[in-house]
């Protein structure tokens, strides 16, 4: 029931809201989360951001992910979109919509699908900074957000 | 067996896949690794540390110990940094 | 930082949310919340939601939530706007919009707004089904969520 | 004093405003809302549940124990169900 695309073209967040509102009057939340490319990540000025992924995996992965968000949340609907290829600072990078009839379900698959995509769905990111470019490093904090939804009494786990 | 290799594992290999047939002495992503490394300067250099290395079994996250003699396509690359 | 709008009219999502990022590179993270009218809430189908509010002590009230989430989290823009008059099922109720470097500040902002709005901002919601009509109850829960954001180990806290 | 009621408050007193000049032994927000109950049918049936009621003293969320006598603006209402 989510919906999900790895494509190198931009989204449009109000084209993907619509189109989960669309027809029906049965949804009272919808979270968007949209990831953008920062100029000043870490320091010196970005130049650019290049996405790599691995084909294949990547959709295997993020249906995982998705799937899980359904069979832990009751929703309505939801879009997972991840672009990839060489982006600049102000690009969107991923979207992640939910929509649920209660607000909290809402709010939680779409942290717990981005926290999940973070530490596993095979994406790299390459960064170029005037002529340096340096692969981004894995973050802790990442693993530790992810970690969190394992624990026995993490949201959305009494639902299942 | 197909191998794949992705980021700066790619890029210190030299190449993004190759087709190889270990012995029968590797069953184990441990063993490939320490296989694939004897390969050239830049496999050794790529998989010098493992710590920072990720594996994948036909698409799904391995460890060391994982089985791979009758893998089809294993991949090779660093922690993954999407999203 | 965060501009607040008590209305009767629509609004537009993508509007709002392009008002966030315009002329800047320097964002990592936007999330959205939308709450609907649903149709069938608790039962019989909804013919229509009427909202009432308290002019004055709703802008108060919205100002001190929106303050306490800006020190809190480093939030870089946010945008909250409630609407009141009477709704249809499917109709927009409420936009809460959360800008920041980090994707975790913007999640968690978003939920305390909402969590806060819920029980601290003085709208009253009226539901027509047919001919019935009747004024919503406080649910519980609300108070619960929001109760949440005061434990000394809530996200945020730290970040004061 | 300037009072303003709300949702089903409003609508069980009959009006969503009156200026009243309680007498100086009203000091509490507990004193007025036996006060006000005492001024018609609707007024007692709208306060005979303090539970489900809630007061502002000049837009901001009091309790039973707070003083009213120098408020200017006091509303009564129903727990508050926006978002």
């Amino acid at each position: 029931m989510i919906g999900l695309r790895v494509q190198a073209e931009d989204f449009n967040l109000a084209a993907e809201v619509d189109r989960l509102r669309a027809g029906r009057a049965d949804i009272g939340a919808i979270v968007t989360f949209t990831g953008l490319v920062r100029d000043m990540a870490d320091g010196a000025p970005l130049t650019a951001m290049t996405l790599e992924h691995y084909p294949g995996m990547v959709e295997r992965q993020l249906a995982a992910i998705c799937a899980e968000a359904e069979a832990r949340w009751p929703l309505q609907g939801g879009t997972v979109i991840h672009r990839f290829g060489r982006l600049t600072p102000g690009d969107q990078i991923v979207l992640v919509a939910t929509a649920s009839a209660h607000r909290q379900a809402a709010f939680e698959a779409a942290m717990f699908i981005m926290d999940w995509l973070k530490t596993r769905a095979p994406f790299w990111k390459l960064e170029e900074r005037g002529g340096d470019r340096h692969w981004v490093d894995a973050r802790t904090s990442d693993d530790a957000a992810a970690r969190r939804w394992r624990d026995p009494s993490a949201p959305g786990i009494t639902r299942r | 067996m197909h191998l794949l290799y992705f980021a700066w594992v790619r890029e210190r290999i030299g190449l993004d896949a190759e087709a190889l047939a270990p012995p029968a002495t590797v069953t184990t992503v441990a063993d490939l690794l320490d296989w694939l490394g004897r390969r050239s300067a830049g496999h050794a250099e790529a998989f010098a540390d493992r710590t920072r290395l990720r594996v994948a079994v036909d698409q799904i996250f391995a460890d060391m110990s994982t089985p791979v003699a009758s893998a089809r396509e294993i991949a090779i690359f660093p922690p993954v940094t999407g999203g």
